[in-house]
């Protein structure tokens, strides 16, 4: 895998996904290189969501082609969903994926995550009584967890303050470059600097 | 008068009373009280009556708690309700296994399924077993308390319309003792069987006020705890 | 005490035809969202035959008329218990408690809506079951048609006041069971005498009186279930 | 109700929320007249949410005195659940709610709100197939549905694209001064102007 | 067909001890969660001394042996729908299962992993149900015992499937029940025979055939029922 930096990680040609008979993505094309950074952008219910949820795998397209080219464990997606159990406490969750991706020196990357995202004190309660802006810290150790690859993120600065903002910054600037990126938000004057490529749907559902 | 009724107030009082009652009535049981055509083994329905009537007034008595709970909003009606309820289960248990024994040595067998009214007294008896998971399934707080105390209402409602329910078909063989003709019984053994009574309400009082200082010593406990944090 | 307890919201709603619209109101959304989303009616209905089949090969056959009554209460009251089950689904899994709770509807008036929809859906399952049960079993009369709506209103009412406390219980649908059980041998036994015994009549009186005493304590209760 | 103005509709006095051990709201006092914009910030976890569902009268304090004065059909809430019935349509549930809440001329209201929050062409689809910021324009409708006089509404910018917190920002100035207001937010910079109160938690879990 | 459709996760990943180490974690995870959220023990066991003391309401007094037997499975049956009810339950409601696709293992796991949760809490209650019955109705003897293991093997690996296509249909615990119990009919039919009728060995050669084929058809289309 030498030259894997030169190839295009994610290809898209002529995607379309349908719901019935409502048309969400259509005819769209682009790719990302390998250490890229796509900057999803647009309206409520453009189809961001329905994009990255295409490239994770989640749902399938109705027409065209979608290579993404990472293995299942090599990928990490933050949906708006926190896909975490909810009657298991943070630590918990993360075992259990730490596990399940085989992440080497466990608990020591599970500490390290939690102490950076200031979770730490919080790890043996259940994320059923985590306050949301909590909820989103954990979702996103998890997704960090076995330093994926190919970084889906679907609004991933949702309901952080602004210490949680500035921490997600870093935390993105770090990773640039060595990791793939596909990053939906509505603040995008907040991570342009990071982006390489952009996607700008130009209407939605409310406009 | 007050004064005189001051112990039954008491947890220790009651708790006194209690023992000189039961060392009465067990006495009287033996010594007093004549052999039945049944022989020895009618001597345990001195216990088993007792212990059965006092379950179903502590479910009462919890009921009435639950009730002054969700009427008065009396603080600690709750948790007067709930040990009630929790003596109450545990008479209930005794009755099953007075009742039990009774059985295997009256009918030959530790129990009957055909005997409705045997059935439905440990439905019952799940009933209130119940509510115990129930109520440690809520987290506590005001709706964990009135939750409990409706499911204690209900209970209490639902004894008297489920012995209704089947008297409506009537045949069976557990035996009546008190009918419209007052109680088919000698003097002697009705004596006995009263003080056997009293015996039984005073333990179960005396059991309820012991719990409930318990309960109460818990909660100031944890309520000093958090002012001094 | 919450501090929402002193809100009423009751000023000038238009008394009781306020609040029976309310009922109708809250009963359609509960219909209209069962029809739509969870085709309830054609599951409960197969999930009575299926279990009618199951005592088929459970029990000795050339039972009794009896036996085979008390199968078909058995299964009633199991799918009664299933229907049930989903009676909050709606309000639970979407956080519309809160929602409901908010509103200024009379607390009451959530919980006879839902009896309401309850209802509709048992007694259409019911008109299924009572075709197989007189098709391969026995016939079937005036009292045990009578018995089947009496004990039904009995059972919705007592379901959806308990499967609220189930709600709010961390055990949710599995509690749900043992909360009704106990509280349906009345309905039971009134229901499984109305059909076979002689002097239907009493029993017909019984299954009324248990139907208006605990409708009456649900509904004057409700509102401590659901709120602080 | 002549001198509603001056009466504080909201006072809290020595309020405290306790969750089983953990202690997250301690003796808190305010009070908000009527008119008055109350704004809450503070970190993730600080206590915002279980500020505002006490007020909303969803939970009760473990000490202390809270009063609000207002009926609950005067009340709108507005919480991290959208509180709509994900089965049915937005049209369905705003007729459900308006009928509930006595709305008078509901079709003309509802048509009005749902125009404004460029939802109207969404109506009758249901509220499961919308994309999370649709999910909140609705969820917006609803809480505005009454025009109560007591507007709780916990971050209420989340999920809005930029012409979506626009028009938020239009809809809270208009009715500032005739409404009473508490919201809490993570970007308070956006509507500090209308504040006429400021409740700062300074600590949250993740510190 | 998804995109992801080509990502296996099985490079590298330890072979079959890896396989079996994911199954344990995925279990291990199930079985806290429930004894965590759900009380789910002692409920079932409560549910299971219910529902065999509800049926004696409605079943004339004095059956059979057989009758007896009968009302032990129909009551483990719905023992089991419950629990299977259930399965999927923290997967749906907070959509996990989205989070366990996304995840390395293979999906064949997730499936074994059900499965033996299920399994433990099954006989957990099963346990307890023997017992109730050994004391209050008839002699509980060995082919009895190996019956109920064997029809709890090809209930839960039958409805870990099941449950999770019904996860994905629409109307969820509804249909569970629909789907299973056609299918539970012949685990029935053999455990009542075992128990009762002569000629044991061939019920219980007849319930570990329809495990072993139940369980290998399970096993191998558990992929497809979840993934697109
Ligand atoms: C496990 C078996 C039994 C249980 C659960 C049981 C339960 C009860 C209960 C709950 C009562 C209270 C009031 C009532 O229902 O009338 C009672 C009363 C009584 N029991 Fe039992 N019992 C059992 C067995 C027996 C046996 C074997 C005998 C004697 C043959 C017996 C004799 C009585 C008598 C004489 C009364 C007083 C009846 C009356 O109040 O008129 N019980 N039992
Ligand atoms: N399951 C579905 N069925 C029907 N329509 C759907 C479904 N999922 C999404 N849609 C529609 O697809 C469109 C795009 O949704 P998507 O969630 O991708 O938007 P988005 O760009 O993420 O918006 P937001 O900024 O609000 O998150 C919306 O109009 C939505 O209604
Ligand atoms: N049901 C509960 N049980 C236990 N703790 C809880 C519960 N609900 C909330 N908490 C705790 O209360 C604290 C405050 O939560 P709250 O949701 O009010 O925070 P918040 O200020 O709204 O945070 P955010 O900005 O993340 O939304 C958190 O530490 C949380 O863990
Ligand atoms: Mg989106
Ligand atoms: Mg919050």
């Amino acid at each position: 895998m030498a030259d894997t930096a030169s190839l295009p990680l994610v290809r898209a040609q002529g995607l379309s996904k349908r719901y019935g008979d409502k048309r969400v993505l259509s005819k769209l094309s682009f790719s990302l290189q390998s250490g890229g950074f796509l900057l999803v952008t647009g309206p409520n219910g453009a189809g961001k969501s329905t994009l990255l949820r295409l490239c994770a795998g989640l749902e399938g397209p109705t027409a065209g082609e979608l290579e993404v080219g990472v293995e299942r464990d090599e990928l990490g997606y933050l949906g708006h969903e926190p896909l975490l159990y909810r009657e298991l406490t943070a630590l918990e969750n993360l075992e259990l994926f730490a596990k399940l991706y085989r992440v080497p020196e466990r608990r020591d990357r599970i500490h390290e995550l939690l102490e950076r995202f200031g979770m730490w004190g919080e790890r043996d309660n259940r994320i059923s009584t985590y306050s949301r802006g909590m909820i989103q810290r954990v979702a996103l150790c998890r997704v960090l967890l076995h330093e994926p690859r190919l970084l889906i993120l679907d609004e991933p600065y949702t309901a952080l303050d602004a210490a949680g903002c500035e921490l997600l910054d870093a935390v993105l600037a770090e990773r640039r470059g060595n990791h793939t990126f596909l990053v939906s938000t509505h603040d995008p004057a907040r991570i342009e600097h990071l982006a390489s490529d952009r996607l700008a749907f130009a209407e939605g559902a409310a406009t | 008068m007050k004064k005189l009724l001051a112990p039954l107030d008491n947890a220790v009082g009651l708790a006194v009373l209690a023992t000189v009652l039961i060392a009465v009535g067990t006495a009287m049981t033996f010594f007093y009280a004549p052999v039945d055509v049944d022989g020895l083994n009618q001597k345990i329905f001195y216990f088993h009556v007792p212990i059965a009537l006092t379950a179903y007034a502590t479910f009462g008595w919890g009921a009435w708690k639950a009730l002054v709970h969700l009427w008065k909003k009396k603080p600690g009606a709750d948790l007067e309700s709930y040990v009630a309820i929790h003596q109450g289960t545990i008479f209930g248990a005794l009755t099953l296994i007075t009742g039990s024994i009774w059985a295997k040595l009256r009918w030959g067998h530790w129990w009957l399924w055909g005997e409705k009214e045997l059935v439905l007294f440990l439905i019952i008896f799940l009933f209130y077993c119940t509510y115990f998971m129930l109520r440690y399934s809520i987290e506590a707080g005001p709706r964990r308390a009135n939750i409990s105390a409706v499911y204690a209402l209900f209970g209490v409602i639902l004894i008297p319309i489920s012995f209704l329910a089947i008297r409506l078909a009537t045949n069976y063989i557990h035996p009546v003792a008190f009918t419209k003709q007052g109680p088919q019984m000698a003097g002697s053994q009705f004596a006995t069987f009263m003080v056997c009574l009293a015996a039984m309400w005073t333990l179960a009082g005396a059991l309820y006020r012991l719990e409930l200082l318990g309960k109460r010593l818990d909660l100031k406990i944890r309520e000093l705890r958090e002012l001094v944090l | 005490m919450s501090a929402a307890a002193g809100m009423s919201g009751r000023r000038g709603r238009g008394g009781l035809v306020g609040y029976l619209g309310d009922v109708a109101t809250l009963a359609g959304k509960d219909l209209r969202i069962e029809w739509r989303a969870r085709d309830t009616f054609p599951a409960m209905a197969l999930f009575v035959l299926s279990t009618m089949t199951i005592f088929h090969f459970a029990l000795p056959s050339g039972s009794s008329d009896r036996a085979a009554q008390g199968m078909l209460w058995v299964a009633i009251l199991f799918t009664a218990l299933l229907g049930l089950t989903r009676t909050y689904a709606p309000e639970r899994e979407q956080g519309m408690f809160d929602g409901l709770l908010l509103s200024p509807v009379d607390r009451s008036a959530i919980w006879l809506a839902k009896v309401l929809a309850t209802l509709v859906f048992l007694a259409a399952v019911e008109v299924v079951a009572l075709l197989a049960f007189w098709l391969f079993f026995a016939h079937v009369g005036g009292a045990m048609i009578a018995a089947v709506v009496l004990a039904d209103i009995g059972l919705c009412a007592v379901g959806a006041l308990v499967a609220a406390m189930a709600t709010a219980s961390r055990s949710r649908e599995l509690i749900l069971p043992l909360l009704l059980l106990p509280l349906s041998v009345p309905v039971v036994v009134g229901a499984v005498g109305a059909s076979v015994d002689t002097g239907t009549g009493k029993y017909l009186a019984f299954l009324a009186l248990y139907d208006a005493i605990f409708s009456l304590i649900a509904w004057g209760t409700f509102e401590y279930v659901v709120a602080e």
